[in-house]
């Protein structure tokens, strides 16, 4: 890996032209206690020595591709078709940039235009921006849109105590920059109803998710009613595989729609890079935050796709723009394009369903050893791709055995989000676990209360 | 080039593209009021798909394709082995909530790409979380407020920002809360020193400094303005966007700058993914790195790593530990080089900024006509005539060149920003000078070829007006909303 | 498109693109008489040599591009995943000569493969061991050879090839030490049953029959041929290239034939690679198979493989053991289709190709009109004028199809030869109809539109005369051989 | 992996306008009597599943990315650069076929002329095809191209018995179309001129390899004339590692030149595919087998490339063509050009220089240990890459140790290619191998004997 193609003699080209005699004769203006100070770093490696460490830094993880796992929690293993990796390792995708230039970027462009229009039907929203960092990221921004958008200085936003708490975590550190506060009970075992007395007049936006962090579905009907009787907006915050499946929260009158893309053809990557999915009504298209493309024609009247809407933007409004969002995640949009395009609309339904019997097969295997119980605080509530186990003991130390003694990567801790909750665990379950793997864990965890 | 046909133009209802994966458990009954009729996606044939993305991916540019002289973008090569790498099951299949035990090798990597990052920004604090650039500033401003306050000093909300910025600085500013304030620029293209001093009360917060600053130029005097923001109560932020002009060749942190973001998609040869993902990891001085974004890697043993959260951390800026596969690909490109690898990748970047800084400025006037970093701003209309920056731009197509950035920073009129980065030959550099030296005849001869351009594109010059107007930013569907 | 300069163009005196692999072992004095000045290779950065072929890649038309009729060839889809499978480092990474202990599972890949091939064909056994459709031919040629001469008749050296044969087809047997003798077709397109009789005598070795024919034809009165031949001692080797007609609808050893390549390329989906590699498998009826070229897997216990010959092994074909790459790749096609996946493959490669047939026969003369294969042959002078098929040819590339193969088969004038295969949608195969009754009506109307074809190509039509008179076949180089 | 992409409407409307009623109406031609077999083949799996199933295969096979490895023998493990694969996934490229209409095929015709080119060069020859199949089938129509080029029906070949077994294995098999016969001494040990008195007035072509199948550089110097001097051609097939570094075959006048292109970038997979390299004089340009890329002109002037001097070939002569070739390795061939492109001049020379320095090293380690000979039967000879040792045990016997209790793949058991030498083993050191894996071996060895 060789970056300056310069020869000698080409050098000194260079340098004549500049009229320099040196390379050090480039860098005058920088004071001279600072300039070409020694940086302690590892010797340079060739390509195959880097090789080999990467290699051995790698084999030190436990991977998914050798180990089953029921670890979910806000990433997740799906199947990633070839077509996939095939389209992303495209040069011309992956080492192009913005297409600031739209007439040598036709194709990103028209890639993400009709990510937007496939992130529209299945949100069932009116607009999609062509993607942002991460879900939670996503889901900071559309706090910040609706507390924008509402009327009359409202600040205060009532938040489901059962968003993802990571997710949760951004919006608190996105609100350090506002006068902002957040508002809700701390039991995530309460549905998405409960929280109807806490919207108020001050309220800018009510934010809810489905399939929530603990895998249940919430009963979004009338809920939008009430939120925008109110004046404040409706954020739903949701798996994306669910909207295989399930009625979208655009159906329900969401007025944002976010998700975390990573779902849909993006490995998990120990969690980045992702990609934050966002939709919006197209009343609030001028405070969409991130890129836009739209559709136009050339010159000579043949259609081509542009990034449009720019006075939204940093680069154009500089302090009022509505984010400072630049580099987004237009490589996992594309993937999410890839991936959908590939399982099309029976093959993605039926992802979502696998989702469905899967973790249902799982959550009646464990719930039939005696001493477990699934989903204790919410047994009638449905639930998607995940649930909650009680387990007589930590769920560290019982992670621990399933790891050790029977190869399996176990749930997670909900102790770590919760406190109190150090004994439950949650347990993902998706198309890629097979019968054989659930019941290894069943019959594991059975093994562990016995 | 014909026409490319969309994803929904192509699908046919009831087409199967895939064997959905096999149920091998019983099923269990789903709640039907809860289900969709259609999820709106379209039917397409597996080769289909793979068409239509290689026949899309052939009417896009990336540096792959050619020179993509992109200032303040570095767009530099991206090496091949770093995708091998970052592909391995060992890297890209594993959960970031797995027990720490079970991906140490990941946290050593992120460990030493902290230290590394330490080592090469003078800091003495990384966090690796920020997403990308913007995200790093606003991280940055977010810490700068927590020490404020920490500090009992609020009341600080004033930040000033050259009118040579990036956009992302103000907007950075004002999503964290501050008050943003444009500091014009001196005749040499200096932040002007005088204009800082006057705004230097109770009230500032801080200043965000880009150095090299988006001019392509080295602030003359930075360690007299570092310590004059310092000696107010400010504090200095510095916009890495611009370090691949000086790594090994300055340390940000020696010259006084308490935070900084790093472009890992620039500077460290992470892919720009047409458009995304980046990697803005931040490095602040002693005194600000309590305040870093968590989790971040530390040592807690020999050879062993867990996360954990600095003292007074701010929080966190994303879900997980940042963009991982991005870290992975950095650590690759630090490692191929090392210190004098990384030194020398540049100063050729500066060699390259400078040759053709040189070549250029007879027809291309510059503004700022000084020794240039990484990158140099000029007028896109040759000669001072009536042709656009934009036509130049266009023009350029023809030639098989993306053009530079355009129209940034906005001090500059009809500015043309030119980062041709160290990667680039000598040769390619002589071919893009002649290009740009036959459109400045071509804008006094015949400058209806370059209103008229590009001639030789997929599509001709697009209406960017008719596209905010009439606003079609999905397919539009016979039926309502696809729900 | 810009022409690409050649690897030698772009390549500048002392440039290095690589960090070569670190010596970690003290060095040994080398023979400095036996050393080279200079290997003639070229110099360049990573960035350039990435560009050029990418550059390259774009001016070439591949499956993954678009629809590509090469009739004979079978340009079917290639699945992306069995790229990634055949790339996994335990098959990718492994040593033809390990020990069979440690390649257990792809010696259970390549046994499991032999026995599907066996159950597809009808045969006794298989050798994976040829490279490529030629090569299978020649095996079979030679294990025709072995065994007359292994039952006292090696007096047998003449094999009867139909005109409409493929040209490996003479060009093996005479290979293979036969006497290639012609036989005609009939006028339903079949081989003229009446003139094999006339070759049956002691003299003939055998028969090389393609089934379906090189016109799409199913052979009518294969039945008796087969019986034919068998009645005068001949055998009866089919030439399986166009198996993708008859997977899963007729197993040509349930028809009598004795020994048969398979073309992996094309009837089991692995790429043809821009010409190669491919991979041609050959079965054999009982008799035949202790001839098969060895080394092939044997079950040497419940799950466990060896490799090991024939009894009367005519030898080994190529170095190793056949092309495992794709026999990976075959096997991932065959185990993700079952026999209803690849019946139905079959039977609608045959749909598509009649489909496109009867679209064309109207315009495009069909000179055996009745129900095709999986492909079929038609005369590309539209309306009987004066066109040329490769004219017609030509213009196609216009609308973005690849031709079809022209002026084969050798009895047809002007031969046009179409195979859509099964992974064509009714879109495109409507598409390709318009284009080419478009075409027939230029032909017509503005018959230079097609002699001057093709328009949109990165070269248009190119001059092979001069080609074949000046022989340029390296770059030339100032100095002389580069030794 | 759904082929096709028919749905039930489509086909009703295609088999209307075919005018059959249903889709078996298509096959009345083929005899009742066999139609529509039932095949005993397993159910089809989904792309999922298969990728578990493939994946638990590989996963059964010790492979060299894991292993330290020290077989060679004809494959070897060279490093391959990243570009080499990225080139190799272009569909564009690998899905396409011969370039049979150039100007649909500039990309790959283009390439191909740039591999002929360097190959001429490395080799020092004036002709190169566009592949052959492997090194064997290469040496194997280098043989028939000599018998066809020699005057007056000469039909001896002469060949050293240190050509690779397995080559001289496909040379014999070709030869059983014809009435040629090979001569030579069978002990691997002699040099190439001993092999002199054997060329006589009869003869047709003398084939040695170089380094030979021992690993030893064979003096070509003088080999030329004498067989030039009788009517016959010299066949010299070489490792294409060892023309980094050292003089060509055409420098000592060999006519044709031929090689296994493996070690060029691409993966041992198990032996194939992999790539023949075929290069000759000029003089047998009109004789050369297979596909033969020649640079023209447009019908505008513009440089392009095309398939020349198909009149060599079977779809034109027919029974009277070079060779039935016509499927070949053309991406081999593209790999092989990546990878010389990538490493360029000078770092294949030091790929060349490690794999000398690396041997001589291991021989040096080995021959230290007491009780372990190296290249007993020619101690002098010059060695490259591959080098012999004498154990007192079975070398089946001790690859099993040193793969139980070291980790390592051994060399290869020259009793597998020679009888008689069941305990000599031919040991493999190429850049992969590093310092420690060497001293491992050495060690390794040295406890087996002490
Ligand atoms: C000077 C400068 N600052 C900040 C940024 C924002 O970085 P990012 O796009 O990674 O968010 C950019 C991006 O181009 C930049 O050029
Ligand atoms: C009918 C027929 N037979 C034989 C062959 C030769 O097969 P291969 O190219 O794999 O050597 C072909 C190749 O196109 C063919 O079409």
């Amino acid at each position: 890996m060789i970056y300056t193609p310069h020869t000698d003699e080409e050098r000194r080209q260079m340098l004549d032209a500049i009229g320099v005699g040196t390379l050090e004769g480039l860098f005058d203006d920088v004071p001279e206690r600072v300039r070409f100070p020694h940086l302690d770093l590892p010797a340079p490696l060739s390509e195959m020595a880097l090789s080999t460490e990467l290699r051995r830094l790698a084999a030190r993880n436990v991977n998914l591709e050798d180990t089953p796992c029921f670890l979910g929690a806000g990433a997740y293993r799906h199947f990633i078709p070839a077509t996939v990796d095939y389209v992303l390792q495209r040069g011309e995708f992956y080492t192009a940039y913005t297409p600031y230039q739209p007439e040598m970027s036709q194709g990103m462009l028209q890639a993400m235009f009709e990510y937007q229009t496939m992130i529209c039907r299945l949100t069932g929203m009116e607009v999609s921006n062509a993607s942002h960092y991460d879900g939670a990221t996503s889901l900071a921004e559309a706090v910040l849109l609706a507390i924008d958008a509402a009327k009359g200085g409202r600040r205060r936003i009532v938040m489901s105590p059962s968003v993802h708490p990571h997710h949760r975590g951004v919006v608190e550190t996105y609100l350090q920059g506002t006068d902002a506060t957040l508002h809700g009970p701390d039991d995530p075992a309460v549905s998405a109803a409960d929280l109807i007395p806490l919207v108020d007049t001050e309220t800018a936006a009510l934010v809810v998710q489905t399939p929530n962090v603990l895998g249940r579905l919430e009963d979004l009907d009338g809920l939008a009613d009430v939120v925008h009787e109110h004046g404040a907006l409706l954020i739903v915050a949701v798996d994306p595989i669910s909207l295989g499946l399930f009625k979208p929260p655009g159906a329900f009158g969401a007025d944002v729609v976010v998700a975390d893309g990573q779902p849909l053809g993006i490995a998990p990557s120990f969690g980045g890079p992702s990609l934050g999915i966002f939709a919006t009504r197209r009343a609030y298209i001028r405070r969409l935050v991130g890129r836009l493309v739209g559709e136009t024609v050339d010159t000579e009247g043949r259609r081509g796709y542009v990034l449009t809407l720019a006075t939204r933007e940093q680069h154009i409004r500089r302090a009022r723009a509505t984010s400072n969002i630049c580099t987004n995640a237009a490589l996992g949009a594309l993937a999410a394009a890839t991936y959908l395009a590939t399982v099309g609309k029976q093959g993605f339904r039926r992802i979502a369903e696998l989702c469905w019997h899967k973790s249902h097969y799982a959550a009646a295997r464990i719930s039939n050893v005696a001493g477990l119980t699934v989903n204790s605080d919410a047994p009638n509530a449905p639930f998607f791709k995940e649930f909650v186990v009680d387990l007589p003991r930590p769920v560290r130390e019982v992670n621990a055995i399933l790891r050790e003694e029977h190869g399996l990567i176990g749930g997670y801790d909900l102790g770590r989000f919760f406190v109190g909750q150090e004994n439950r665990m949650l347990i993902a379950v998706t198309e890629m676990n097979t019968r054989a793997e659930i019941d290894h864990l069943a019959g594991a965890l059975g093994r562990l209360v016995s | 080039m014909m026409e490319e046909p969309t994803l929904y133009e192509l699908s046919v209802p009831g087409r199967l593209g895939v064997a959905p994966p096999e149920c091998d458990v019983p099923e269990t009954v789903m709640p039907s009021e809860l289900i969709r009729a259609d999820n709106g996606l379209p039917e397409l044939s597996q080769p289909e798909v793979v068409r239509h993305y290689l026949n899309l991916s052939q009417r896009n540019f990336g540096v792959d394709t050619g020179f993509y002289p992109l200032g303040s973008c570095t767009m530099k090569h991206n090496p091949k082995i770093n995708e091998q790498l970052a592909r391995l099951p060992g890297f890209a299949a594993i959960h970031p909530l797995q027990d720490d035990e079970t991906v140490q090798g990941a946290l050593a990597l992120m460990h030493d790409l902290q230290e590394w990052l330490k080592e090469i920004g003078g800091f003495a604090g990384v966090s690796l979380q920020p997403a990308a650039g913007a995200q790093g500033e606003l991280t940055a401003l977010l810490m700068m407020r927590a020490y404020h306050a920490g500090h009992g000093e609020a009341g600080r909300n004033v930040v000033l920002i050259p009118d040579s910025a990036h956009g992302t600085n103000p907007a950075s500013a004002t999503m964290a809360g501050f008050i943003a304030v444009e500091v014009p620029s001196d005749r040499r293209g200096n932040v002007d020193i005088e204009a800082v001093r006057a705004a230097c009360d109770d009230r500032l917060a801080g200043v965000m400094l880009t150095n090299p600053n988006t001019l392509g130029l080295f602030e003359e005097r930075i360690e007299e303005l570092v310590d004059l923001v310092h000696g107010s109560g400010g504090l200095v932020y510095g916009d890495g966007a611009n370090m691949n002009a000086l790594t090994g060749v300055a340390r940000p942190g020696d010259l006084g700058i308490d935070l900084m973001h790093f472009n890992l998609h620039k500077t460290f040869a992470t892919p720009h993914g047409g458009g995304g993902p980046g990697s803005g990891p931040v490095g602040a001085s002693t005194t600000l790195a309590p305040y870093l974004p968590g989790p971040v890697v530390v040592s807690v043993g020999k050879r062993e790593y867990a996360l954990g959260a600095p003292e007074k951390t701010i929080g966190r800026m994303c879900a997980f530990h940042g963009n991982f596969g991005m870290l992975v690909r950095a650590y690759a490109y630090i490692r191929a080089h090392g210190e004098a690898g990384l030194r020398g990748n540049a100063i050729h970047a500066v060699l390259n900024a400078n040759y053709v800084r040189v070549g250029l400025s007879d027809r291309y006037p510059v503004p700022f006509d000084r020794m240039c970093m990484h990158e140099f701003v000029c007028e896109g209309r040759p000669d001072g005539g009536s042709v656009r920056a934009l036509d130049v731009c266009k023009r350029l197509m023809d030639f098989g060149f993306h053009p530079p950035t355009n129209y940034f920073p906005l001090i500059v009129p009809e500015a043309l920003m030119i980062e041709p980065t160290e990667t680039e030959t000598k040769a390619t550099l002589d071919a893009f000078l002649e290009a740009m030296l036959q459109i400045a005849d071509e804008a006094r001869d015949a400058p209806e070829l370059l209103r008229e351009a590009p001639h030789q594109t997929p599509v001709r010059r697009l209406d960017e007006v008719r596209a905010a107007r009439e606003l079609i930013v999905q397919e539009p569907k016979a039926s309502s909303l696809g729900v």
